[in-house]
């Protein structure tokens, strides 16, 4: 593990130079809120920004995109996407990274997903580590995903004086990292200040209910027939904005759109759905296996606490607290565990 | 002995459902009419009760041809109600809308509608394959348009972010450079539809009329706001219209029909020209002269070039517009109006002429009473005018029923009529 | 191409704005495309003469008179197939905020010196309750796109598909902040998605022109809104906006003017 | 550039199935024939599934309802219920479709050798089991005796009349059947499909069971198994879900932790039983 030394002044000059070789998107602003786009302007970047809400991660695994392209007469008649360019995210906080990472490993074990692979592959992560938790809702003190610890190509570690500690996570992060003159290698005394300010700012990070993983992870089990589902989802919309925003849901459907010119090509299209919409688990249009939002909000938890904890060895719930920050009707994990780990009781 | 009936049950290629009725005995003209027979839809009656910030939603569906026009007369009149004066730049991104729609609506009127009877043809769709060229170049002019509209507001038919105070969403400025493009890039198009037009020979047809449009002080060619204005002198402030134009129900139509103390009156793109073709750009002036209008004009089949000339003009505003907004710098986040009671009448130039909304609120900012005085309401005496002078020039010469019935049609849709619009009149219930 | 039939199409209107019918028009770069598959034989706002020769018929509007529902029938006796599209044809659209009072008085209101037109029907009703629909295009006016999948799914032999998720999840993907948070009337949660959320990315809440999805969460949005602070009568007016004809919405504007708004104004 | 996609795995992406016989069981549903291009195998187990596919009209899981075989094609029972059904039912032979899989784990053909076997089918749910069935009755010899049970709504709703005819004549089965709703000349039993196990004997200890149905049958299916003393780990049940994949990315036919397109459709009740949201 290399690690450098960037002045505040160079945070351009690391851009270019990454800019050289990807598309570089970043977070601005949008109105009020802030998302991952294509960098146009140094100026327009907000590097110490609180939360996207579309998480990045959207970008390997866009809200809708083509699959493939088709003849509608011949069905195994199927061109591929086009490759994309690769891209590069400047930017992406610890818990968005963990959310990448799961989607790799949802994504990218047999069978592959081609679409992702395709955007995935040949991209490139710079990090930054948050000063402080993002949102009220964050939980990433709980989900220890507040520092990041792979996938990243780059890392980027505020420190005092308007400069940045520089890590390489790959191969690719140290040739960029070579490429960059103004980097300075970082010393003993470096080290030893960057500790002592990561310990600082560690602290700032507060677990808000207090459970570890294996132990939340049997109390959502043991919670199936709780009433707290029902209680909590009291004012649910099935608006599924959780789902839309979480940097780990992945589910979708399927749509054709048809060439209106004979002898044009179609697509075959990819949208992603969420658990939380009421039509989602009904199948031909008449039985609901999940018809009453209790259920669904009840899914939502299992399959990140329980279910991809079995799959995958961890929790599916990055704690970025975004489906409690937008949602409209102000269902909040930080909730929903508190009472699971017994600090609240639901009134029947 | 001439002997005559012509009875165009749903007359097409308008906006709107409209018959025409003539009967002829002993060559007099015994019955003519321009029936409106689109059912009524008692706007007015919707909107009592409705809170003010609705409206502009609400009266944008009394027609989907010329939404953006409801839209800003609606916004406009609740605003002055409210007594709330938007600042600038929401004027000139509500002008640059009028011309978006200005051009597209003319181009479908001129090249959708009016066209194919100049070429024999039922339909444009039957111009496809003969003129494939000319369509596919009306269309592209239409879509900018729509371009410009969905670029700005969303869409065109019933724009989104025009809002009672300003914009719910104000375009950024590529959008504003982007739209400027699309237009200079149309400039090819625009020239085609003038040569196009220059090659059609209009209808000989002599029926002088009383003019109105808005004209303001300045030098703009005006659509936005400004004095309702007569080609006989008369001028009113946009809120007074009623001084001068007067309304009277018919039996044969669920439209009014207006007048001035001298008679029925025109208003529409013809004039406007003929009340503000001072104020044309260089290119739009151009193009008056070469398709050979002239401001005094009174043949009114001239309406069809009066329009492209107009679409000639809107394209050179709203470029010069884009460039003003891009540089303009933004107003803050929207903010709706404070609710109050009030009064508020507005006078919007849309494609088929003047256009007036007025409200009157009560303390909670909603609304009691409702006005809206639509161009082809006012239109509509004069076209049943215009008709009975044609048809009389018709027997003269001794045409036949087929003749008269194309001949009656065409003066007809010369004068773009809306009649989506005309059945959703609203009452007129302003004492002062 | 030669030798190969054309499917007919008519386009049909009733009570409305003709926009769906501009929409139509609008298709603009894809009309060529579509009339290589399709041949319009019957569209008053584009086309003189028509015909009764038709397989699909696209109608908008509401039915608002004793003639609109005569017509409407015998273009339903025509058509193999009938396409309701815009939200006057599908719900009433916003024609429905008459409803409730009585068309002589809404008449009397507004044309005072002319008598009633017997023609008139006392209710504005959507197209499925006077006539099978084959299906609907909903939206006020209706999405260019989606009339075109609806088509090129029809000329492909298929069945096209309702959407059955809400607007808020086409608008979130969408990246816009809910409006609900801002203390705005939004029912966004109510409707189904396929407008590309236009209205909600240009800052305006979402009206529900697309109707109301089955089990739409009507009474948690209230709740809701109400618990925002939000005049419960401000929210059932704006329900009332394009969704008379949803039972929900029927009972809440109960609530507001019991026994119909002729009751009210009568009382006052 | 474009690359032209491989088909051969037939996993995301479909290639042609050709539909070369259809056969009208009863007002909804229909059988159909298919071939795959090249003569190629499908080699499916019973139970699995395959994705059918129109462009315009998405795809749809749909088992197949043939038995394993060396043959060159396969059958599909549709019943006509969404779009791509409908429309599926109004193609004609020669005409093409989408084909993706076999997906899915289907019936475990292997452990079931040496038992007897009692297949309980509801409504649609026999064409999953006939493939079964047909896969045990042509290994006759590999197995115990053989129970089948069949319930329907009305008699015209029952499918494959002429094998239920041959089952009913064929000695060496055990078939029995029931209707929901008596009508017309029915002169067979009428009653829901539990009450066929009335005085049946059957012996549990060396019995392996099928069942599929809708939703409902399950319960109560099940609690005449289990009551009669039926191991959980012999029962196999066949769940329906929405999938839009195959693959165990999509999310939409998950049950619990489990992809039924992956680790289902068939499930021991033993494993199913543990899923809180299966039943």
């Amino acid at each position: 593990m290399r690690e450098w030394v960037l002045s505040g002044d160079d945070l351009e000059g690391l851009i270019d130079s990454i800019s050289a070789e990807w598309d570089l998107y970043a977070p601005q602003r949008k109105g009020r809120l802030f998302e991952f786009r294509r960098l146009r302007d140094f100026e327009d970047l907000c590097i110490e920004y609180p939360l996207t809400m579309i998480p990045p991660s959207s970008l390997f695994a866009p809200g809708s995109e083509v699959l493939y392209h088709f003849d509608p007469d011949r069905p195994a008649e199927i061109e591929s996407v086009d490759p994309a360019r690769p891209i590069a995210l400047f930017g992406v906080h610890p818990c968005d990274l963990a959310g990448i990472a799961i989607l790799d490993e949802l994504h990218l074990s047999p069978p592959i997903d081609r679409c992702y692979a395709n955007r995935r592959s040949g991209s490139f992560l710079v990090a930054v580590e948050c000063a402080a938790p993002c949102v009220e809702e964050s939980l990433c003190a709980d989900k220890e995903t507040y520092r990041a610890r792979r996938t990243f190509d780059l890392l980027l570690i505020p420190s005092s004086g308007d400069r940045w500690f520089l890590r390489s996570g790959s191969e690719a992060g140290d040739d960029v990292a070579r490429s960059c003159r103004f980097l300075r290698p970082a010393t003993y005394e470096d080290r030893c200040r960057g500790d002592e300010e990561s310990a600082a700012r560690n602290a700032r990070f507060k677990a808000r209910f207090g459970l570890d993983a294996p132990t939340l992870s049997a109390r959502v089990e043991a919670s199936w027939d709780d009433l707290l589902w029902s209680a909590q989802s009291r004012l649910c919309l099935s608006c599924g904005a959780c789902n839309a925003v979480c940097p780990t849901c992945h589910c979708y459907a399927v749509d054709d759109v048809l060439p209106v010119k004979r002898g044009e090509s179609g697509e075959r299209r990819r949208r992603r759905t969420g658990c939380q919409l009421a039509d989602f688990a009904v199948v031909a249009g008449v039985e609901n296996f999940r018809g009453e939002k209790a259920f669904r909000l009840r899914h939502r938890i299992f399959k990140k606490e329980v279910y991809l904890v079995e799959r995958l060895g961890r929790s599916g719930c990055v704690g970025c607290g975004r489906c409690g920050h937008f949602c409209p009707a102000g269902i909040r994990l930080v909730e929903i565990f508190r009472q699971i780990s017994g600090e609240e009781k639901v009134d029947a | 002995m001439k002997k005559l009936e012509v009875d165009v049950h749903h007359l097409t290629r308008v906006e709107g459902h409209g018959n025409i009725k003539i009967r002829v005995a002993d060559g007099v003209i015994e019955e003519l009419k321009l029936e409106i027979v689109e059912s009524p839809r008692f706007f007015e009656s919707m909107l009592v009760g409705r809170y003010v910030d609705e409206v502009p939603h609400i009266t944008s569906r009394i027609c989907g041809i010329c939404a953006v026009g409801h839209t800003t007369a609606a916004c406009r009149a609740a605003e002055k109600a409210l007594g709330f004066d938007p600042p600038p730049e929401v004027g000139a991104l509500r002008r640059l809308l009028l011309d978006a729609e200005f051009i597209q609506s003319h181009i479908l009127h001129g090249c959708f509608l009016a066209l194919p009877d100049f070429f024999g043809v039922p339909s444009v769709l039957a111009l496809a394959e003969t003129m494939p060229d000319v369509v596919k170049t009306a269309l592209r002019l239409k879509r900018l348009g729509n371009t410009i509209c969905e670029t700005l507001v969303g869409r065109h038919v019933h724009p989104v972010s025009m809002a009672v105070g300003g914009f719910t969403r104000w375009p950024s400025r590529d959008d504003f450079l982007h739209v400027k493009t699309m237009i200079e890039e149309a400039a090819d198009d625009l020239e085609e539809t003038v040569r196009l037009f220059e090659a059609i020979e209009t209808p000989s047809f002599d029926s002088p009329a009383e003019r109105i449009a808005l004209r303001s002080e300045g030098e703009r060619y005006e659509l936005l706001e400004g004095v309702v204005t007569s080609s006989a002198g008369d001028s009113v402030a946009e809120d007074r219209f009623d001084r001068i134009i007067r309304e009277t129900t018919l039996p044969h139509s669920t439209a009014r029909h207006a007048h001035t103390e001298r008679g029925s009156f025109a208003v529409g793109a013809l004039s406007r020209y003929a009340v503000n073709h001072d104020r044309l750009l260089p290119e739009a002036a151009l193009a008056a002269e070469r398709l050979g209008l002239s401001p005094d004009t009174t043949n009114p089949f001239h309406n069809n070039e009066a329009q492209v000339v107009e679409a000639v003009q809107c394209a050179g505003e709203a470029v010069r517009l884009c460039d003003e907004l891009a540089a303009a710098r933004p107003p803050g986040r929207f903010k709706a109006v404070a609710r109050r009671a009030g009064r508020g009448t507005a006078a919007v130039e849309v494609p088929r002429g003047t256009l007036y909304h007025g409200y009157e609120l009560d303390g909670a900012g909603r609304i009691v009473g409702a006005n809206c005085v639509i161009p082809t309401g006012q239109n509509q005496a004069n076209i049943e005018r215009d008709l009975h002078r044609l048809v009389g020039v018709l027997l003269e010469r001794g045409e036949g029923d087929d003749a008269v019935r194309l001949g009656c049609e065409m003066l007809v849709r010369a004068y773009d009529p809306c009649i989506s619009c005309s059945t959703h009149f609203l009452e007129v219930e302003f004492v002062d | 191409m030669a030798g190969i039939l054309k499917p007919k199409i008519g386009v049909f209107s009733f009570t409305g704005c003709e926009g769906c019918q501009l929409q139509v028009l609008n298709l603009e770069n894809e009309l060529l495309d579509l009339l290589e598959r399709v041949e319009i034989v019957n569209f008053r706002e584009a086309l003189t003469g028509g015909t009764n020769d038709y397989a699909v018929a696209l109608v908008e509007g509401s039915i608002s008179t004793a003639s609109d529902e005569r017509e409407l029938k015998e273009i339903r006796r025509n058509a193999r197939l009938l396409i309701a599209i815009g939200a006057c044809a599908h719900t009433t659209g916003l024609n429905g905020m008459r409803n409730g009072e009585s068309a002589k008085l809404a008449w009397s209101r507004v044309y005072p010196d002319r008598a009633f037109d017997a023609n008139v029907a006392e209710e504005v009703r959507p197209l499925c309750e006077v006539v099978d629909v084959d299906f609907t295009v909903p939206g006020c006016p209706i999405d260019r796109d989606e009339l075109l999948r609806v088509l090129t799914v029809i000329l492909a032999g298929g069945t096209p598909r309702p959407s059955t998720t809400p607007v808020c999840d086409e608008c979130r993907r969408a990246g816009n902040e809910c409006l609900l948070d801002d203390g705005r009337i939004c029912f966004g949660a109510l409707a189904p998605s396929g407008c590309r959320a236009v209205c909600t990315s240009y800052g305006e809440s979402c009206a529900a022109c697309r109707g109301h999805l089955p089990g739409a969460p009507v009474s948690e949005l209230m709740a809701l809104l109400e618990e925002k602070g939000i005049d419960r009568e401000e929210i059932i007016l704006r329900l009332g906006r394009f969704g008379s004809r949803e039972r929900a919405v029927a009972a809440l504007l109960e609530e507001l003017f019991p026994g119909g708004r002729n009751a009210q104004e009568a009382a006052s | 550039m474009r690359e032209l996609v491989r088909p051969a795995a037939r996993i995301d992406v479909p290639v042609e199935g050709k539909i070369i016989g259809i056969r009208r069981l009863t007002a909804r549903e229909k059988v159909f024939r298919i071939e795959l291009p090249g003569g190629a195998r499908l080699a499916h187990q019973p139970g699995q599934f395959v994705m059918v596919g129109l462009y315009g009209s998405g795809e749809a899981p749909i088992s197949i309802t043939s038995p394993p075989s060396p043959g060159e094609s396969f059958e599909l029972c549709v019943r006509a219920a969404g779009a791509l059904t409908h429309r599926l039912h109004s193609m004609e032979e020669g005409d093409v479709v989408g084909i993706r899989g076999p997906f899915g784990r289907g019936f475990p053909v292997r452990e079931m050798e040496g038992y007897d076997m009692l297949f309980v089918a509801g409504g649609l749910g026999l064409a999953p089991l006939r493939s079964l069935i047909r896969y045990v009755l042509e290994r006759r010899d590999r197995f115990g005796s053989v129970t089948i049970l069949y319930g329907a709504r009305t008699p015209a709703d029952r499918l494959f009349l002429d094998e239920l005819a041959q089952w009913e004549g064929d000695r060496s089965i055990d078939f029995r059947q029931s209707i929901d709703v008596g009508e017309g000349d029915w002169t067979g039993r009428v009653g829901v499909i539990t009450t066929l196990f009335r005085g049946m004997e059957l012996k549990p200890a060396r019995t392996m069971v099928a069942v599929c149905g809708p939703p409902v049958m399950y319960r109560f299916v099940l609690i005449e198994l289990l009551a009669r003393g039926f191991l959980e780990s012999r029962i196999y049940l066949s769940f329906e879900r929405r999938m839009c994949c195959g693959l165990g990315k999509c999310g939409r036919c998950q049950i619990n932790g489990e992809f039924v397109c992956r680790s289902g459709p068939v499930y021991s009740y033993l494993h199913a039983g543990r899923l809180r949201e299966a039943l």
